[in-house]
Formats: structure tokens, C-alpha cells, sequence
């Protein structure tokens, strides 16, 4: 059989192994089986390209090989669990670079006036520079080695549409002869890098999981570009599933805070921070410590809420040791999980799993908002945004209409935060002033630790 | 014609994709955004095919090399970084 | 651009348009919008196919069209909705025939000796062939104008062996030189259609809908080898959707009998009626239509299993009669449907849904069964071994292990059927003679009908 | 190189297929067993391009006229009794 043919065969294997692995994502039981899968599928895939006829010399196969799995371990290695979104970031913007390498090596070896090879080409470039600078600001943005602020300067609406207006034009005269046009296709690297820059920087910290996966989006999209210049289905196939990926996980995100994904992306979100009707505050309830165990110590059935204030804080140990101590006392301990609590989508997730909490413990917002009303204490820590009434009531909150955890019908609350302080949304929460609210000031961590001390000491006594 | 083929494939998996991805549950949704992270490394291959043919231009050999480290780093690193998140799934008693 | 690239190109569109019309199948919401995608895919498909440079006439087209779709309308106007599996199994047989003929046309026009090409023929014609007459006796048994009892006659095993090694040997033979065995070619047709009837005839009534299923996928691969016939891809697209479909609807069947794929379709299913412990049989309790009418109108919540019997006697819609006055008289009704109850899988639904009952009160076993201690009064109509409860105690009885609705654990159950007589698995069931059972003996319709006048006197009086 | 691209357009179908008929629940299964059925007369394409190309030859004629009539009775059969059935699952109310 001719080798080609050969390759095609396997490939065909590595992409259902691809589109199995994603499928077995789809549970916690079948979800390791499914990436050893998938790493299987990749593996293949390697080893078969190896074989083609194409390759004749390894060193520097063998060196780049070396070089980035050497990078690649030390990363996953290092990368704390509370360091997900940047990592994936990071991730994110060498393998957008290292697309646009294979492109621009296929345009310098073989140039070719076909446009069904340079059209891909040049999107391959545009998205994959986009990828490579965009997520390197989103990793710094993440990391906090840049201002998590929007960073905006005069004038930056024009610059923007001069570079984008730029890219358009030199891709016409890019593609009117791409054979003689390497300068342009020079420019157009350099341009599509700055333009990923301008994109990324305006956008708040706060807003980088969204840009995370919409980058998500992009590296498919240039995987699958890719694919229609070197004539790789596997490259296709891949994309199309990671491309796919990318844009659920982004509307998913923009649904469950109530904004449109071009909001995210080009808005810049101006929270409207109007305490209305000042004159009528409340004073909020602030319990201590001491009092909160005696309540939490008759309860029988709690649920927790943590929110990005928890994986701030790194409280995701000592919320196991309370939610342990609970359950030995004898109440029911549930996990509420709001789909955008935390740095990025299921985050809140990764970081209780990492607690050792086990992953039956931990429930969506749908499934817990009706129960609430039979639940004796809701203890809500590093949360704030996604327990605000106003967003089923108010209509003239900005969050008004995203999806909630009810909290406020539980029979008595706790809120677990440093201050008086709004959330990301910059809202007031009406929450806090209500009846059954108590406020227990300080960071979640050290909170937590107190309440687990009670425990024990009063198991001792 | 071969390009016909290839949107035709580009166009299943887009739908398959839609399909498989729209039923994780948002549990594992920081697993499954590392897990397209990895495989969007794929253009691996073409780095592989881009560096294997290469011998002596010194310009194209770095850019190839680089396309292979970079793309490898984006492989190994996403699926390292899965399996670290999804070894700590557990149920109780587990 | 190339006409033979833009046809392609709509074919892309046909199929996701197939394959978004069966998604949309997933919901009664969503369904019909989603047959009238897939129509649209169709029309698409059919209309471009016909600019394609290989059309040079219409007049046989337009004859062939006309018929077929004229007969096609007739077909579907006239079916009732207890005649679907038997109408089914008619198209199915109709569809296979035609696609047989394609590849003979495509081998009597293009003869050639390459094997990508012949070996699809081979298996076209073979699987098209076993799906024509298989599919015409499947009807011929459904319709009850053969005999529905399994049909075997001595020394048949051979017989099927022969045929099946002859087309073996006859296909080996064809396609060492496809080009010069035309009269091998046809006697692989004509041993194709007598291995379709020797493969069903042995099978008994109450099977078929299992050898439909397992032919639906059959013609999916028919349609898949066309496909790399004549080298098109929608009909192998749509042939992996049909041959997936196939094989997910036997597989659910023979899970939901506790059967075996080989069981059904080779087995013969041997019921071994041994009334074990013959002695001490107790004596089933029979009730009348007015005393079952006293029970009924106390009862507040009430299941109504509908089975086989019911679609024989026509009864759905006295059923949903009863159901209506029983629901006026303050009853929650719910119809709990077992996956394999009725004719084909899905077939009590489409019956039930027929007489107007809403598709929110049809319920899955595996939804009811946890709630079955609750339920006043199950009513039983022309059900049997789906509700015996040997599958989940003895060991010893063949059904043992299929799972069932657990009528026996509401507080009454009315068994609504002519006789003692058993069900199609030939089993004895225990359920007749448990303290809480009462049997309404008749025909179901008319004791259905009995019930309802009762209803209706006690609410004019 | 054109087998092996509908090789990779088999697969991706077969998957395709079964993440798909998977999620039908048994309520639709008698009118998805229809649906499948309509479709599955998708050789009519095959059977229109063999009728179109004929002129002369009686046999081949009949052989493709034939074809066109089945599959077309296949598929017309199929969809409108796949929407007859629809047509009559209602909810409450509606
Ligand atoms: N997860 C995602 O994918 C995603 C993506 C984009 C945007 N967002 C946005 O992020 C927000 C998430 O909502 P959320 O309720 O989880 O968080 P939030 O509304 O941002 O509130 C977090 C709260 O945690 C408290 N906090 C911070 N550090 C703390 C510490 N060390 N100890 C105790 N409390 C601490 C803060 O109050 P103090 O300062 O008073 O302590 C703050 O009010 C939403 O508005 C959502 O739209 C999420
Ligand atoms: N649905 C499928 O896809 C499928 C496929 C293959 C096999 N099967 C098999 O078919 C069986 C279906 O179970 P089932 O419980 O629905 O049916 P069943 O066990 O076959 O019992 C049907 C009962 O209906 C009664 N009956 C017949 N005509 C009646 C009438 N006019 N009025 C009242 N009662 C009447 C019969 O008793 P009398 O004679 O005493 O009236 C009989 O016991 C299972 O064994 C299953 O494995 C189903």
C-alpha cells in the first residue's frame, strides 16, 4: 500500500480518538480514559507523519521535540491549580505562534499564486499572530505581571480600525500575487501581532476567561487554515472540534453574566455604581465567629456557595475541613456551583476537586435553586455578583436577568468577605442588608480556620 | 475536487464538534478548555513535515524547529496540565 | 466556478441539513421543524443533482419520479398508525430494491475491474438484495398476510450455509475480473434475494421489529457502498446516519428484551413453558367492570400501562376516554411506556399520541418505577411480560433479568386482558395471582369502553 | 487519494451518526425509525444521475427508470409518514 494512503488510514484513527476523548470529557468517570485517548490519537498521529515521505533528516525534529516537551512538563508541573487560566493562556499563545511558523515556512518553501493555499495562508497569519499576542496579554493580564485594569489610551478606536483597515488592505495586494509579495506578507505578520495586542489590552482582567476561550476559538480556526494549506485533514478535523469548543464555552460564559459576547469583547463593561436611595440604608447584621458556629452547629442541612473571593483567598482547604466537620455533626453539606464563580469556566470546580471534594458534592445552580428553601444555612464566601437579588428584580441593574443562586430563600445566610465592598459587576448587594443576612468580616481563608477551630475545640470539650 | 473533500470534512466536524462539546457538563469545563488547548497543537504535524524536510537553509530551519518547540510546547503542556486537573475528580469513598 | 464544485458544495449543505433534522428529532418540540430539514436537504440534493453535466434527459427522470412519488403518497396517505411497522418495513424493502438497481446500472454501464470500485458493488448488491426480500417478508409477516410464526424446514440450515458460501465463493470469483463475469454478477443477485427470505422466514412475528431495525441499518450500508460506487458523499454521510441509527435502535430493543442481536435474529427464541410447582397454584382473582369502576373513582393517582394487546384491540382511544374521566374525577394519570411494549420501539407513543393523549403524560420506565408505591391503581392493558415480575426474582425463567415496570408495587392492579393466556415470551406470570391483582377479563376495548360508560352514568346520576 | 477522504468523511458520519440517534428518546423512536428510513432513499441521487445519462439502451432504461421510482417511493413514503406521525404529538393545551 503506498504510504500516503497509509498515513491518511492512521489519521482517520488519531481524529476518532480525538472526537472519543472529547466525548468521554463528558463525565467525571470516563474523563481521564478520554485524554489518555486523545494523547494516544496524538501520539499516532506523530508517528505516522514521521513515516511520510516528506520527512528525510531528525535533528531538528528531534531538537524542537526536546525543547518544547522539556517546557511543556516543566509548565504542567509548576502550574498551581489556582494558575489554570493563565497557564492555558500561556499554552495557548505558543501553539497560535507555532501555527503561524508552519504557515510561514510553507509560504518561504513553496510560494504559490493559488488563492486556495493563500487565502488560508494569510488567515492562518492574521489569527494566528492575533492568538500568539493576545493571549501573551491575557497570560500577563492573569498572572498579574500586567494591571488587570482596562488599559485604554486617546485615540485608540483609530488605531485600531488603521491597523484592521491595514491588514484588509494588505491582504488585497498580498493576494492579488503572493509570489512577489513577501514584504507585504512581512508587514502583515508584524501587524496582525500589534493587532492582538490592541484587542486584548482594553479588556479588564476580570473579563480574561471569555477572552481565554474566544483565543480558544482562534487556535482552531488557524489549526483548520492550516489544514487547507499543507492539505492535512486531521489539522481540519481537529480544529473544526477545538474552533467548536471555543465559541460554546464563550456563550456559555456571556449567558450566565447577562452580556453579549461583543459587549465582552469590544465594550469594556462601565458598571453603573448608583447606591440608589442612599438615604434609606440599612445598616448590615456582622456576626462573629463564635456566634456563626452556634448556628452552624444546630444546622442540618447547609450549602456552600464559594465564589472568586475563595480562590483569592485559597480557601478551597479549609472549606473541605469545615464542610467535613459539618457533615460529622450530622447536616447535609452541598456545593453551589454558579457556571462563571471563579477565574474561568469551571474553575470553582477544578479547585474544590483539588480539596478533595468529592465531585457529587458539587451541584449546578439549577439543580440547587429549588431546594433552597429547605436549606438552614447558605454560607456564601468570596461571592458576590452571583448571589445578588437585584438580578431577578431590579430591572435597572446591570446584571438584571443573569441566572443566580437563590440564596436569599435559605432560612438563614452568611457571607463570607473582607468589606462592604461591590464585586467584578461594581453592584451594590441587597443581600447583605436582608433579615436573615449575617455579614462575618475578614479574608475567607483565616474565617474558615476560625469556624474549623470551634468545631474541634467543641468536639474536644 | 480534494478541496470539496476537505470542507465537506471541515463542515461534519464543525457540526460534531457542536455536538460532543454542547453535552460537557460545566464540572469539567476548565478540563475540557485544556483539553482543546492540547489538540489544538496538532499543527504539530505540520511543523514535523516542515522540519523534517529541511537541511540546509538556515532561515527556514529555524523557523521550523521554533514551529516544532512551540507547538510541542502547546501538546505536552495541555495535556499534562488535563490529566494533573482530571486525576483530581474523585467520588466519595474513592 | 466548476459546476461539479458548486453541487459539492451544496451536498455539504444537504447533509448538515440530514444531520440537524435527526438532532432535531430529539425533541416532540423540535421534530417536525426537523423532518422539514431534512425534506429541504433532500429537495436540495435531488434539484442540484439534476444540473450535474452527467443529466442530459429528463423524460425518465420525470417517469420514474412521478411514479415512485405518486405510489409514495398513496402509501403514506393510507397508513394507519397501527400498520406503521409493517409500512416501514414496505419503504424500506422498496428503498433497497432501488439502490440495488443503481449499482447493477452503474456496473452494466461502467464495468470495471477496479477493486475500490467492485468491491462496493459486490457488497451493494448483496446487502441491497438481503434488504429487498427481507424487508418484503418483515412486511408480509406484519400484515399478517404470511404466517407470523417462526417458519423453518428440515435440513435449512444447510441450505442457508449453502447459499451464504456460494455468494462468497461467486464474489471471489467476480471480482478476480469483474469485467468479464456478467453471468456470475447476476447469479450473486439472484442468491442475494433468496438469502433475504431464508434470513427472516425462520424469524417469528413478534421479532420483527428488531430484523426492521437491523435492515434500516442494512440499507444505511447499502447507501454507504453506493456512495464509493458512483463516488458521491451525501450517500455516505447519510448512509453512517441511517446504519448508526440501525444499530442503536436493535441494540436498545434487544437490551429491553434481555436478548441477544444473535438471539433474535438466529436464535429462534425457544419459550420453555414450565409452569413450575403446578400444585399449589393459586387462583387469579377476577373482577367486574362495576366493581373495578368503584376502585377506580376513589383512586387520586392512577398508571396506566398500555402493551402489545392494546395496539391488537385498537383500544387507544377508549384509553385516553378513561383517561380524560378519570382525570375530571380528580385522578393524576400518568402512562408509563416500556421501551419494547407495542408493535416496533416508539409504537405505543406514536399509538397514544394518535388518540390525543399529551406527550407529557407518556413517562419511561426507568421515571415511574421509583414511584410506584405510591400509585393507587395500575391498570394494565393488554400488557404481559412487561410487567412480570419473574424478570426481577427467578432466575430460572427466561425473561429473568429484562427490566420491567413494577405494576405490583402500586397498592391495586387491574390486569385488563381476554384470557390466562401468556405473552409473546410464552412465560407464566406470577403477577395475576398477587393478593393486590385483579383481572378484568374481555377484550381491552370493550372493557375500556364498559368503564367509560360507567363513568359517564355515575356523573349524569 | 480521493477513497481515503471518503474514508475520513465515513468516519466522522459513523460518529457523527451515533452522538446523534443516541439522544433520541424512546418517545420519538417509531417516527426516527421513519425519518432514517426517508432518508436512507438517498440513492435516488444516484438513480436520477443513471436515468439522466440514458438515451437509448433499453435495459439500462429500465434498470435506472426503476431505480428512480423506488428510491423516490422510499423517500417520499418516508418523510410524509414520518410527518404524519409529528403531527399528532402534542402537549397539552396546544
Ligand atoms: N468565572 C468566569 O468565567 C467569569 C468570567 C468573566 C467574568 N466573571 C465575573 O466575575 C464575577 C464572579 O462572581 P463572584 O460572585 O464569584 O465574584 P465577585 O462578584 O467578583 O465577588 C467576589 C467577592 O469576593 C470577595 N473577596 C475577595 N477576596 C477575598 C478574600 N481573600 N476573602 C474573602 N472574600 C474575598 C470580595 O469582597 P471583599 O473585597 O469585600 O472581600 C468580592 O465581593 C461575576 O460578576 C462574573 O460575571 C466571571
Ligand atoms: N416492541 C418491540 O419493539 C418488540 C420487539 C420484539 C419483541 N417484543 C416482545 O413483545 C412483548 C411485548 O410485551 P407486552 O407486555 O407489550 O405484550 P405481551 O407480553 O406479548 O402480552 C400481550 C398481551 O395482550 C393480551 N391481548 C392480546 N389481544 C388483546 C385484546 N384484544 N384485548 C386485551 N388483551 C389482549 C394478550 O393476552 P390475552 O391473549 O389473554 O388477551 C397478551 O398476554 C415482549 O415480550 C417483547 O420482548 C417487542
Amino acid at each position: 500500500m503506498d504510504i500516503a494512503i497509509f498515513i491518511n488510514f492512521i489519521y482517520i484513527i488519531s481524529c476518532v480518538l480525538f472526537a472519543f476523548g472529547l466525548k468521554m470529557l463528558g463525565s467525571p468517570v470516563t474523563a481521564r480514559k478520554g485524554n489518555i485517548l486523545s494523547m494516544s490519537g496524538m501520539l499516532l498521529a506523530v508517528v505516522v507523519t514521521l513515516l511520510s515521505r516528506e520527512v528525510i533528516s531528525f535533528q531538528w525534529v528531534a531538537l524542537g521535540v526536546v525543547m518544547g516537551g522539556a517546557a511543556g512538563l516543566f509548565t504542567a508541573t509548576r502550574a498551581k491549580m489556582t494558575q489554570m487560566p493563565e497557564t492555558i493562556a500561556l499554552l495557548h499563545g505558543f501553539g497560535g505562534l507555532g501555527s503561524m511558523l508552519v504557515d510561514w515556512h510553507a509560504y518561504h518553501v513553496h510560494p504559490t499564486n493559488s488563492l486556495i493555499v493563500s487565502i488560508p495562508i494569510y488567515l492562518s497569519i492574521f489569527i494566528g499572530g492575533v492568538t500568539f499576542t493576545g493571549s501573551c496579554i491575557a497570560w500577563g493580564k492573569l498572572s498579574e505581571r500586567l494591571p488587570g485594569k482596562s488599559i485604554k489610551f486617546p485615540g485608540m478606536q483609530f488605531v485600531n480600525i488603521a491597523v484592521l483597515g491595514a491588514l484588509l488592505v494588505l491582504g488585497f495586494i498580498f493576494l492579488s500575487d503572493p509570489l512577489h509579495h513577501y514584504p507585504i506578507f512581512l508587514a502583515i505578520v508584524v501587524l496582525s501581532l500589534i493587532m492582538g495586542v490592541l484587542l486584548v489590552i482594553p479588556i479588564g482582567g476580570a473579563d480574561m476567561p471569555v477572552v481565554i476561550s474566544v483565543l480558544n476559538s482562534y487556535a482552531g480556526l488557524v489549526a483548520c487554515t492550516t489544514g487547507f494549506v499543507i492539505h492535512n485533514t486531521v489539522l481540519i478535523v481537529v480544529g473544526a472540534l477545538v474552533g467548536a469548543n471555543g465559541i460554546i464555552l464563550s456563550i456559555i460564559m456571556c449567558k450566565a453574566m447577562n452580556r453579549s459576547l461583543a459587549n465582552v469583547l469590544f465594550g469594556g463593561f462601565a458598571p453603573t455604581v448608583k447606591a440608589k436611595a442612599a438615604g434609606e440604608k440599612k445598616e448590615a447584621k456582622s456576626m462573629s465567629v463564635e456566634d456563626a458556629f452556634l448556628v452552624l452547629e444546630a444546622a442540618k442541612s447547609v450549602v456552600i456557595v464559594p465564589g472568586y473571593g475563595l480562590a483569592v483567598a485559597q480557601a478551597q482547604h479549609a472549606v473541605r475541613e469545615l464542610s467535613e466537620l459539618l457533615e460529622k455533626n450530622g447536616a447535609e453539606v452541598r456545593f453551589a456551583i454558579h457556571p462563571v464563580a471563579g477565574r474561568m469556566p469551571g474553575h470553582m470546580n477544578v479547585l474544590l476537586a483539588e480539596a478533595n471534594i468529592s465531585y457529587d458534592q458539587l451541584y449546578e445552580m439549577d439543580v440547587i435553586n429549588p431546594t433552597m428553601d429547605t436549606v438552614d444555612v447558605a454560607i456564601v464566601i468570596g461571592a458576590n455578583d452571583v448571589v445578588n437579588p437585584a438580578a431577578r428584580s431590579d430591572k435597572s441593574s446591570p446584571i438584571y436577568g443573569m441566572p443566580i443562586i437563590d440564596v436569599d430563600k435559605a432560612k438563614t445566610v452568611f457571607v463570607l468577605k473582607r468589606s462592604m465592598a461591590t464585586g467584578f459587576a461594581g453592584v451594590e448587594n441587597e443581600l447583605f442588608y436582608n433579615e436573615n443576612t449575617a455579614m462575618i468580616f475578614g479574608d475567607a481563608k483565616q474565617t474558615l480556620q476560625s469556624l474549623v477551630s470551634e468545631f474541634k475545640a467543641s468536639a474536644a470539650a | 475536487m480534494d478541496f470539496i473533500y476537505l470542507l465537506f470534512i471541515l463542515a461534519l466536524s464543525v457540526f460534531l464538534g457542536f455536538v460532543i462539546i454542547s453535552r460537557v457538563p460545566p464540572l469539567l469545563h476548565t478540563p475540557l478548555m485544556s483539553e482543546a488547548n492540547a489538540i489544538s497543537g496538532i499543527t504539530l504535524i505540520g511543523a514535523l513535515i516542515a522540519a523534517g524536510s529541511e537541511t540546509d537553509h538556515t532561515f527556514t530551519v529555524i523557523l521550523a524547529t521554533a514551529a516544532v518547540a512551540f507547538t510541542t510546547y502547546n501538546v505536552v503542556g495541555g495535556y499534562f496540565i488535563t490529566e494533573k486537573m482530571l486525576k483530581m475528580f474523585k467520588k466519595k469513598g474513592q
